[in-house]
């Protein structure tokens, strides 16, 4: 039988190692599997590249497992603290001790879809001609330059969703969707954290995240 | 003492320029505001990147829904016939060339389009790209709002960005403090200058060379 | 006001014009908009491109297209009629009068999304080392071989959905959707036809193609 | 005479092999008959490559939904915990590893897995690849089921296909009325054979060297 709901947040992370690379959903912290995050630094481990849209907000799961030094190297499309203070991830990045690939946001989720999809690459017209062209391959089609990028895939992906069923099968609700939907294709074990755990099978025509992508099932009541 | 157009007055005049029916992305800062002052009679869809298509005024107090908020963060309403979707087709409407216009802020434009806005080279910050990259690359057409010197009197519309580019050649069209430009193959023309200012006071205060459209108006807006 | 409704057929194919490429979705004959198709013959324009996942099964609006030598050439993933007597596409491709690209689905689906989100291309394990990967360029990324696919776009593209708005915002049933929201992206003008067109705007979580890339909005009540 | 099995009868052997809690794609011919054999305590979920996860058994006459229909054409039913898609959700699962096993039909296959199913050169008859090469290339397991021989008793296990090939090497097991035989790095291995033939016999209707397993065991199957 399909049942992909586990119980605890150490089961829906058994398996995760050091050096890891782990896709992590969220904008703006909607979205974002802060309880997740925060058993997966309970586990203790470490040397991890993350990949996420931001370095985290101030207060935020990933703002904490970066702090805790877990985070060998971030990909994402903004690297940036709010505010006058520096946050965990500046910190670190300035002081050498953390690595960082930045990535158009519509690159960075394109290059994950790929990975999910079994592309190698793709030939996009953003970033030609900037600093982050750099070292990539340019190649004009048509009459227009475009820039070759690579696939991203990750040993785990984690989620927040509003809806889950026993199949995997996810919802999403207001911008929450983000990243998830498309995280969850490009990982081996893709794990999802949702407000609510549904006995009935969602509804075939609305679900946003199919369960085949699905790996893992977590109930963690509240938002967002 | 020129009539120089506060952040208010700028987004006024740039919001003239939109369309009816049209399919718009806001950047953040001024831009945003531009959602404040376009004409009643227009219907205008406002996409955010984070996945919302019909972004509706900011809600009530007791009307928020938390999983709602743009890609600046703030919490927003839904359009009537708006959607939700995902990153992907976020950047799909985006890099696919179906948002009209997007408008942004920058640092620096040069004369035949090339702009400069995601990378301030500031001290202590963590370097940010977003979705600009993906914007300027994409939308239709891009415009600039952006302040027309730094506070220190140093021109932004330049001969060369010295600032990281966010794409060549595709900004079109600038609305500053003190004018509306275009940028075109034979470099910047000025459309629109506020009253008090000389052609002479505006090149001044520009980095490269000012065209004058034959038919160049007196830029002005109500108070706001 | 956002208003795409169109009362007629005719109104729906505005500006098609001989030599156009014309996307047309369906999948053994579900979500194939043969009212649009009825309607395209009428019109009398010829040399058409079509870009469709078959060539029509007997009976349906695609194979009278063909049958009334309007279609210059098809790109499809399948080009065989049914049972033991010969397709109007078979006919006339044997008979040398209709050209043929043969693509794999999967790579066939893709080529419209990248020319729907502004990719030139994408490299693709499908198809490598068979006589479909025949003059083209093959690389190896990692372990593995793929070969680049380029993107497709067209004039219109036309499709058939359960429901519609004004807005364009449009919702498929059952198995209609396939090739329905990825066509949606990739045209200049794209049509639908709906079996409702509902007053109010759909469910915004649950629209499966977005206003944003759907121009015109036809009411042909009726299956499938 | 030996014990050839029928086609549901190989159609049961394959299924034997299906595991529980996998994603299957069934090809048109035998390989859906395997629907209908595969142990009641496994739980499978059945992909078509229209946009179906999740496919039931065929619906009953009155209980028909029209736009439900698979990749062959055939009516069909929504397991619980199924979904709908479009073309694009259903390849990202095809070609991006998510399907565990495709079960194919084919025409010839060779002892290091390359097959060829998708143009058997008929005279008169259009070419029609649809999802084969994408399903060759992406599942994580691709198996087939064929007659050993073709009625004119040439052999369909070669040393080098003759017909344009799908893939190349992607087959790992093949199913035929004779035997289980698995294409392998050192060509074929036989793991079973049907009572009644001896392996001389099995070896003269291959085109190939066969290799036999040192546990090669009786093909058997019940009445069906």
């Amino acid at each position: 039988m399909f049942d992909k709901r586990v119980q605890s947040a150490a089961e829906a992370l058994a398996g995760l190692k050091d050096g890891d690379t782990v896709m992590l959903s969220g904008f703006q912290r909607i979205g974002a599997p802060d309880t997740l995050i925060m058993a997966l630094i309970e586990t203790g481990v470490k040397d991890l590249t993350i990949i996420a849209n931001g370095t985290g907000h101030p207060g935020s799961g990933l703002a904490h497992l970066v702090e805790a030094g877990r985070v060998a190297k971030v990909i994402c499309s903004s690297a940036r603290g709010r505010g006058s203070e520096m946050s965990p991830f500046e910190k670190a990045w300035f002081g050498g001790k953390i690595g960082l690939e930045l990535v158009p946001q519509g690159t960075f989720a394109e290059r994950i879809r790929a990975g999910g999809a079994g592309h190698a690459g793709f030939y996009t017209p953003t970033a030609v001609g900037t600093d982050l062209a750099a070292g990539k391959e340019e190649r004009r089609f048509g009459d227009r330059d475009y820039i070759l990028e690579t696939a991203l895939t990750a040993d785990f992906a984690m989620l927040r969703a509003e809806r889950g069923d026993r199949f995997g099968n996810l919802i999403f609700h207001g911008s929450q969707a983000n990243f998830g939907p498309v995280m969850a294709t490009a990982a081996e074990i893709t794990v999802a954290e949702v407000n609510h755990l549904e006995e009935s099978p969602l509804d075939p025509h609305g679900v946003h995240a199919a369960g085949i992508f699905v790996d893992r099932v977590l109930h963690v009541p509240g938002g967002a | 003492m020129s009539n120089r157009l506060n952040r208010n007055q700028m987004a006024w005049r740039a919001a003239q320029d939109v369309a009816d029916r049209s399919y718009v992305n806001l950047g953040i800062g001024i831009p945003v505001l531009v959602a404040n002052y376009i004409p009643g009679e227009r219907s205008v869809m406002l996409q955010s990147e984070n996945g919302i298509l019909g972004i509706g005024p900011a809600p009530a107090k007791d009307e928020i829904d938390p999983y709602f908020v743009d890609a600046g963060g703030q919490h927003v309403s839904l359009a009537p016939g708006g959607m939700l979707t995902d990153s992907i087709g976020a950047f799909t409407m985006i890099t696919g060339g179906h948002i009209d216009v997007t408008l942004l802020g920058a640092f620096q434009v040069a004369g035949n389009g090339d702009f400069a806005n995601w990378n301030a080279l500031l001290a202590n910050k963590g370097p940010l790209v977003g979705g600009a990259m993906d914007l300027a690359a994409g939308a239709r057409e891009v415009r600039l709002i952006m302040a027309h010197t730094t506070r220190e009197g140093e021109p932004r519309l330049v001969g060369k960005c010295s600032y990281p580019l966010t794409a060549r050649g595709r900004a079109s069209r600038i609305y500053t403090d003190l004018a509306v430009v275009d940028a075109t193959a034979s470099g910047f023309v000025v459309r629109e200058i506020v009253e008090g200012m000389s052609r002479d006071a505006l090149a001044a205060k520009s980095g490269a060379p000012l065209a004058f459209a034959d038919d160049c108006r007196t830029l002005t807006a109500p108070e706001l």
